[in-house]
């Protein structure tokens, strides 16, 4: 018995180990994930030799002998029919509570995450650090530290597929999605867009490098030094006059959007918001679905007068106001 | 289709008999509603989703409809399909002459119907630039709003026009019934063409008794309704 | 393309009247209003449709030889497969078992002089070839590029080819699936035989009328939803378009809720097909009846509350994404069943391995691989990895190649006979059965590891470490293309020059074979009546021939 | 064989009926009822509906088999309205729950 066990985990670890089978794991999610993997394919071979064998068996003993053969009348069994209806139904709710309860494990973001801005547009990957760094069909992360990318595209429904980590998440025009990692190898991995976009889909792919936190910093600042996205954020919000109404002490005709981000809203439509990404980039875009219990809806769109980019700045800008609420209230 | 001499007239070779016929044709208008019923579905979903998305939009562009001409519009419609039921009725007690008057009163009541539509609605908003596509304004009284206000025309177009598609066809059918109502082809037992296209005009009728409400009457029409 | 000929040389049995040679000349066949000759032009127009998709699918593999692409620009490429994937789902996989088989047997395994809408009947044929001639009309100017599956806004607002056109076609055919099942539905209910309960009929009748309110109930959505995105294509209202508020996830919603039943309504008449041929080489009645013919009908139900699988890494709520999980585990359970019902049947039957009964056992592998894997794709977990990659290619061509194919070969060497009366050289048969076994393996099972290795799909260009098990697939589609080349041509052979074929050849159970083959236009002078179940093998024998 | 006559009466009283139901429904939407005039609205367009189909098209005198299609085109529009605003309904809901346990808030909504 033991002998078998350790046959099995040796054949096991063979298979995984082969480098053809099993895609790099690279992330702190990739092992669940292919766990889950292999249990649903030895449930799949399981069933599938079973019942090829059973088939074959069936096919050499009860083979036809004589023309005029007349067998037996097929017998009803429920007990039978009722085991194999019941189950399959015990297996797959246990596949469903495990796979769903790995899926929130896996799409939850830690709180304290590194936060990396990705645009989609066709046919490449913009990608910009808070720092301000910019990447065109590259991402630099850390090893170790939890990475949150927030999403978004400036034409079609692309999306960034890291097999490495086994993370994958639409960037869809008009909507942030986001995805979050943990990198736990240094190295250099494949990025695609996995969701067709037009003539040059296939060639909208890059590299993720996985660097050590430290070399991670050098690079940072070894490029040539830029402005951080909520410098530039505070730029635009001040060139399109969004200071006059969102004055820091509430007095402006627009609610104080100091220490806002990240607080639930009330709104008008008797909804409680949380203030997210999401958010304020609907409040900037149409502004008129999320108006602020209290307040007249008067903003007006900014649709096409910014684009994806200067969007982002501003969130890391209106961002940038709470964390510095929230220093000044701890001092 | 041979048919055979020995039968009635308006039997299909297929049947065993003309009772068979009969409620096949009556259970094959019934599946041809369903799929009726999940056309339009897709529709009415999308309009649900896009209404509870932008609320006031769709209150701003609702407040624009004539609900007089709505409310109108909808007793015409009622009315045709009591004329067609009753036409139906005179045909199942073999009284020629009045299939014929109620099949007639159906398609003026229906052609009255698009009447208003056309005239007094569609155009009309054609003036008021209101059709998406066809150089559709946004007003500034709409505020913030009016973004989304040529989403609800969309739908209005859409709907109210798939709806006048199958009254043009309903109107079709009615006028080659008319015909055979007239030549006498129908009698208390064979009256299944008539019952069947009967169906389908009551329900182009359902389809208005829902349009109604959802597009004209959306938020309310009182003073300060969507304010 | 009229097939009058094939009777003038040797009348298979004597100078009897059948529905082959009661009429001559191309009018008697475009005017038909035969149910059985509908399902003849059914099935010369899918099957130049199946030879059209099929040349685009081995261009693919034959670019997807060499890592950079060996044959054509990557624009061409993803018309190859947009025009691939619409043509195969649209104008043959959802046609093909209902449209032939299920048009020249439901009047026939019911006791039936005809369909009760013959006219209409005819009607969806036409309304069938105007589609095709649309979307053929799409490829000859120029071809679209959307893949099958017209996301928005990619479609709506982005593509330069010809998508009006394609979605036009698509539109249109749909109306001949809505009408193809309103006849069924009507057919099934009102005109069976004298004696001839709903427990009493062939398994392949409860797959059809499964199929049938699919057809109904789901593809009237398609189509409004593909006349949304041609008016927003010409207009740009703005209702799949996010630049003016739009929602183009919308769209996948009412795509998908159509599209995943479609799904079934390939896969349904496969098991009913499949149904038919292992009782009858197992010269057996059906291991638990009601749970085969259940099945059927709740596999119809339960297919139109998961269409939400194919969005889980789209930004669907998670809320959605579990609720559609779930249910889609749900899917699997009659799947299974009727899998384990077949395998039971077979228990001390009869077996004997004719050609339709080597395509029934390979449906039956292919169709447990295709639906086990399935399971990966319902788990939250792992089809974030997988989907959008190559292993969902796999998948869904181990169901609808491996098994609606598979069962529609099984169903047309099966039926042949009856059809035609000619019989096919069986030699040929089973050896084409086991070439295209193997084939299709060798093409397919590669890609399942290419996707796990995280390949994507509708690449034209890729990374040069997934060559090995590309080249493999490219080779194992040539083999599977030949493979489809033999039946062609067997078959065609053998309408001319096939040996005559008895009323039945099989020695199988069922209305179908008690009437001569070919069947007289009126299909039984009598109409039967019915005394006993489905597939009662063991009370009455059936000699063959 | 023939399908069951209708008396006058029954027509001419459901066309009442569904006139005077036309104009509640206007009447009512000129009062304030706040969510209640949508709700107003359409279970006045459900009774009328009912109406048309049991009376007008005969479903009432109709066999069984009839009523099930109906029933079943209700509920598969019914499947195809609710699972797609399942989705963008919940969209917004806060963020993605760690476990089994944080989803018991969300399922306590509906009740």
């Amino acid at each position: 018995m033991i002998g078998l066990v350790k046959f099995g985990s040796t054949f096991l670890s063979l298979v995984i180990q082969a480098p053809q089978l099993r895609p790099e794991a690279a992330s702190s999610i990739a092992e669940g994930v292919d766990h889950l993997y292999f249990v649903l394919t030895f449930i799949t071979l399981f069933f599938t030799i079973a019942i090829f064998s059973t088939i074959f068996f069936f096919m050499v003993k009860y083979r036809r002998r004589a023309e005029n053969e007349v067998p037996p009348d097929t017998e009803e069994n429920l007990p039978l029919e009722l085991a194999w209806t019941i189950i399959p139904t015990l297996i797959c709710a246990g596949l469903f509570l495990w796979a769903s309860s790995l899926y929130f494990e896996n799409s939850r973001p830690p709180s304290a995450s590194t936060e990396i801005f990705v645009i989609g547009k066709q046919w490449m990957w913009h990608i910009q650090h808070p720092e301000g760094v910019r990447e065109i069909n590259e991402l630099h992360v850390p090893e170790g530290v939890p990475v949150k990318l927030t999403m978004t595209s400036e034409d079609v429904i692309h999306d960034f597929y890291i097999p490495a980590f086994r993370v994958k998440k639409d960037v869809i025009p008009g909507r942030y999605s986001s995805l979050w990692f943990q990198a736990t190898k240094v190295g250099t991995y494949h990025l695609f867009c996995a969701q067709y976009c037009g003539a040059d889909h296939a060639e909208m792919l890059g590299w993720v490098y996985v660097m050590s936190p430290a070399d991670y910093e050098t690079w940072l600042s070894s490029g040539t030094p830029s402005e951080t996205m909520e410098k530039t954020g505070e730029k635009i919000f001040n060139k399109l006059g969004c200071s006059s109404c969102h004055q820091p002490d509430g007095t402006g005709r627009g609610p104080s959007l100091a220490g806002d981000y990240g607080k639930e809203e009330d709104l008008k439509s008797g909804e409680k918001r949380l203030v997210d990404e999401a958010f304020i980039r609907q409040a900037i875009i149409n502004p008129n679905s999320v108006v602020l219990k209290n307040y007249p809806p008067i903003m007006p769109t900014f649709r096409g007068q910014i684009n994806e980019e200067q969007v982002l700045q501003l969130i890391a800008y209106v961002k940038s106001l709470a964390s510095e609420e929230r220093n000044s209230n701890g001092k | 289709m041979a048919v055979h001499n020995a039968h009635p007239p308006g039997f299909a070779h297929q049947f065993e008999d003309m009772e068979q016929q009969r409620e096949a044709g009556s259970l094959g208008m019934w599946v041809f509603l369903l799929t009726e019923l999940m056309f339009f579905g897709g529709l009415f979903a999308s309009y649900i989703i896009y209404r509870a998305l932008y609320l006031p939009s769709f209150e701003i562009g609702s407040h624009l409809l004539e609900v007089k001409f709505g409310a109108l519009n909808t007793a015409v419609l009622i009315g045709s399909s009591l004329t067609m039921a009753l036409a139906i009725r005179s045909a199942q007690v073999g009284r020629r002459g009045a299939q014929v008057g109620f099949l007639i009163t159906t398609m003026i009541l229906g052609a009255a119907f698009l009447f208003f539509k056309f005239t007094f609605e569609w155009h009309h908003d054609y003036l008021e630039h209101l059709v998406p596509g066809f150089g559709f304004v946004i007003r500034p009284e709409w505020g913030a709003a009016g973004a989304h206000v040529p989403m609800f025309f969309c739908f209005y177009f859409f709907m109210t026009g798939l709806h006048a598609i199958h009254m043009i066809i309903g109107l079709g059918i009615l006028t080659v019934l008319t015909i055979m109502a007239h030549r006498g082809r129908f009698n208390p037992q064979y009256y299944s063409p008539l019952e069947v296209s009967g169906l389908y005009w009551h329900f182009v009728d359902i389809v208005w008794i829902f349009l109604f409400p959802l597009l004209y009457l959306i938020g309310g029409r009182y003073m300060g309704a969507g304010h | 393309m009229s097939t009058a000929t094939l009777d003038v040389h040797e009348v298979p049995t004597g100078s009897r009247v059948n529905y082959l040679n009661a009429q001559y000349g191309v009018k008697s066949w475009l005017l038909t209003t035969d149910h059985k000759r509908i399902a003849l032009l059914y099935l010369f127009s899918i099957t130049l449709m199946f030879f059209v998709g099929g040349t685009f699918a081995v261009l693919m593999r034959l670019h997807l030889i060499e890592p950079q692409g060996a044959l054509v620009q990557p624009e061409t490429y993803n018309k190859l497969f947009t025009m691939h994937g619409v043509i195969m789902v649209f104008f043959f996989l959802v046609p093909s078992i209902p449209a032939t088989l299920g048009n020249f047997l439901v009047p026939m395994m019911i006791g039936a002089r005809d369909l009760a809408f013959p006219r209409l009947n005819l009607l969806s044929w036409y309304i069938y070839i105007i589609g095709a001639i649309f979307t053929l009309y799409a490829v000859i100017s120029g071809g679209v590029d959307t893949g099958w599956t017209f996301y928005t806004p990619y479609s709506s607002s982005f593509s330069h080819t010809s998508v009006i056109p394609t979605a036009l076609g698509v539109f249109i055919t749909g109306f001949s699936s809505i009408l193809t099942g309103l006849n069924f539905v009507v057919t099934i209910h009102k005109m069976r035989a004298p004696g001839l309960t709903w427990f009493r009929l062939p398994l392949f009748i409860w797959a059809i009328y499964a199929t049938s309110i699919i057809f109904i109930l789901g593809t009237p959505v398609i189509a409004i939803t593909l006349f949304l995105l041609g008016l927003e294509r010409l207009l740009h209202i703005g209702i799949f378009d996010p630049a003016i508020g739009g929602d183009p996830i919308l769209f996948q919603h009412l795509f998908w809720f159509y599209s995943h039943p479609a799904v079934y309504i390939m896969i349904l008449p496969g098991m009913g097909v499949m149904s038919e041929l292992i009782t009858c080489f197992s010269r057996k009645r059906i291991f638990g009846y009601s749970f085969v013919a259940f099945s059927s009908l709740s596999i119809a139900v339960i297919s139109f509350l998961v269409w939400g699988h194919h969005m889980f890494v789209t930004g669907q709520s998670i809320y959605a994404g579990l609720t559609f999980s779930v249910l889609s585990f749900m899917v699997a359970i009659p799947s299974a069943v009727k899998v384990f019902n077949w395998t039971a049947t077979l228990y001390k039957g009869s077996i004997s391995y004719d050609a339709p009964m080597l395509y029934a056992l390979g449906f039956i592998g292919l169709f447990t691989m295709g639906g086990l894997t399935g399971l990966f794709l319902a788990s939250l977990a792992t089809d974030v990895h997988l989907n959008g990659t190559y292993f969902i290619v796999a998948h869904f061509h181990y169901i609808m190649v491996g098994g609606a194919v598979m069962a529609y070969l099984g169903g047309i060497h099966f039926w042949w006979p009856k059809i035609t009366g000619r019989l096919y050289p069986d030699g040929w048969a089973r050896f084409a059965a086991l070439v295209i076994f193997v084939g299709f393996n060798l093409t397919f099972f590669p890609q399942f590891m290419l996707g796990y290795l995280g390949m994507p799909r509708r690449y034209a260009v890729y990374p040069s470490e997934f060559q090995v098990l590309n080249v493999m697939s490219s080779a194992g589609a040539s083999i599977l293309g030949i493979g489809y080349l033999i039946p062609l041509i067997y078959l065609t052979w053998s309408m001319r020059y096939g040996p005559a074929a008895g009323p039945n050849p099989w020695g199988a159970k069922g209305l179908e074979w008690t009437t001569p083959s070919p069947p007289p236009t009126e299909n039984f002078e009598e109409i039967p009546v019915v005394t006993e179940d489905a597939y009662d093998y063991a009370h009455s024998t059936v000699t063959r021939g | 064989m023939s399908e069951h006559i209708v008396p006058l009466k029954v027509y001419i009283g459901i066309f009442v009926a569904l006139l005077l139901l036309t104009a509640l429904t206007t009447g009512v939407a000129y009062v304030d009822l706040g969510a209640f005039n949508t709700v107003a609205a359409l279970a006045i367009a459900v009774v009328k509906m009912l109406l048309v189909v049991l009376f007008f098209m005969h479903v009432k005198y109709s066999s069984g088999l009839t009523k099930v299609f109906i029933l079943a085109g209700v509920l598969f529009f019914a499947i195809l309205v609710t699972l797609t605003l399942a989705d963008e309904l919940t969209r917004h809901w806060s963020p993605t729950p760690s476990g089994w346990g944080a989803l018991l808030p969300f399922f306590t909504r509906f009740f």
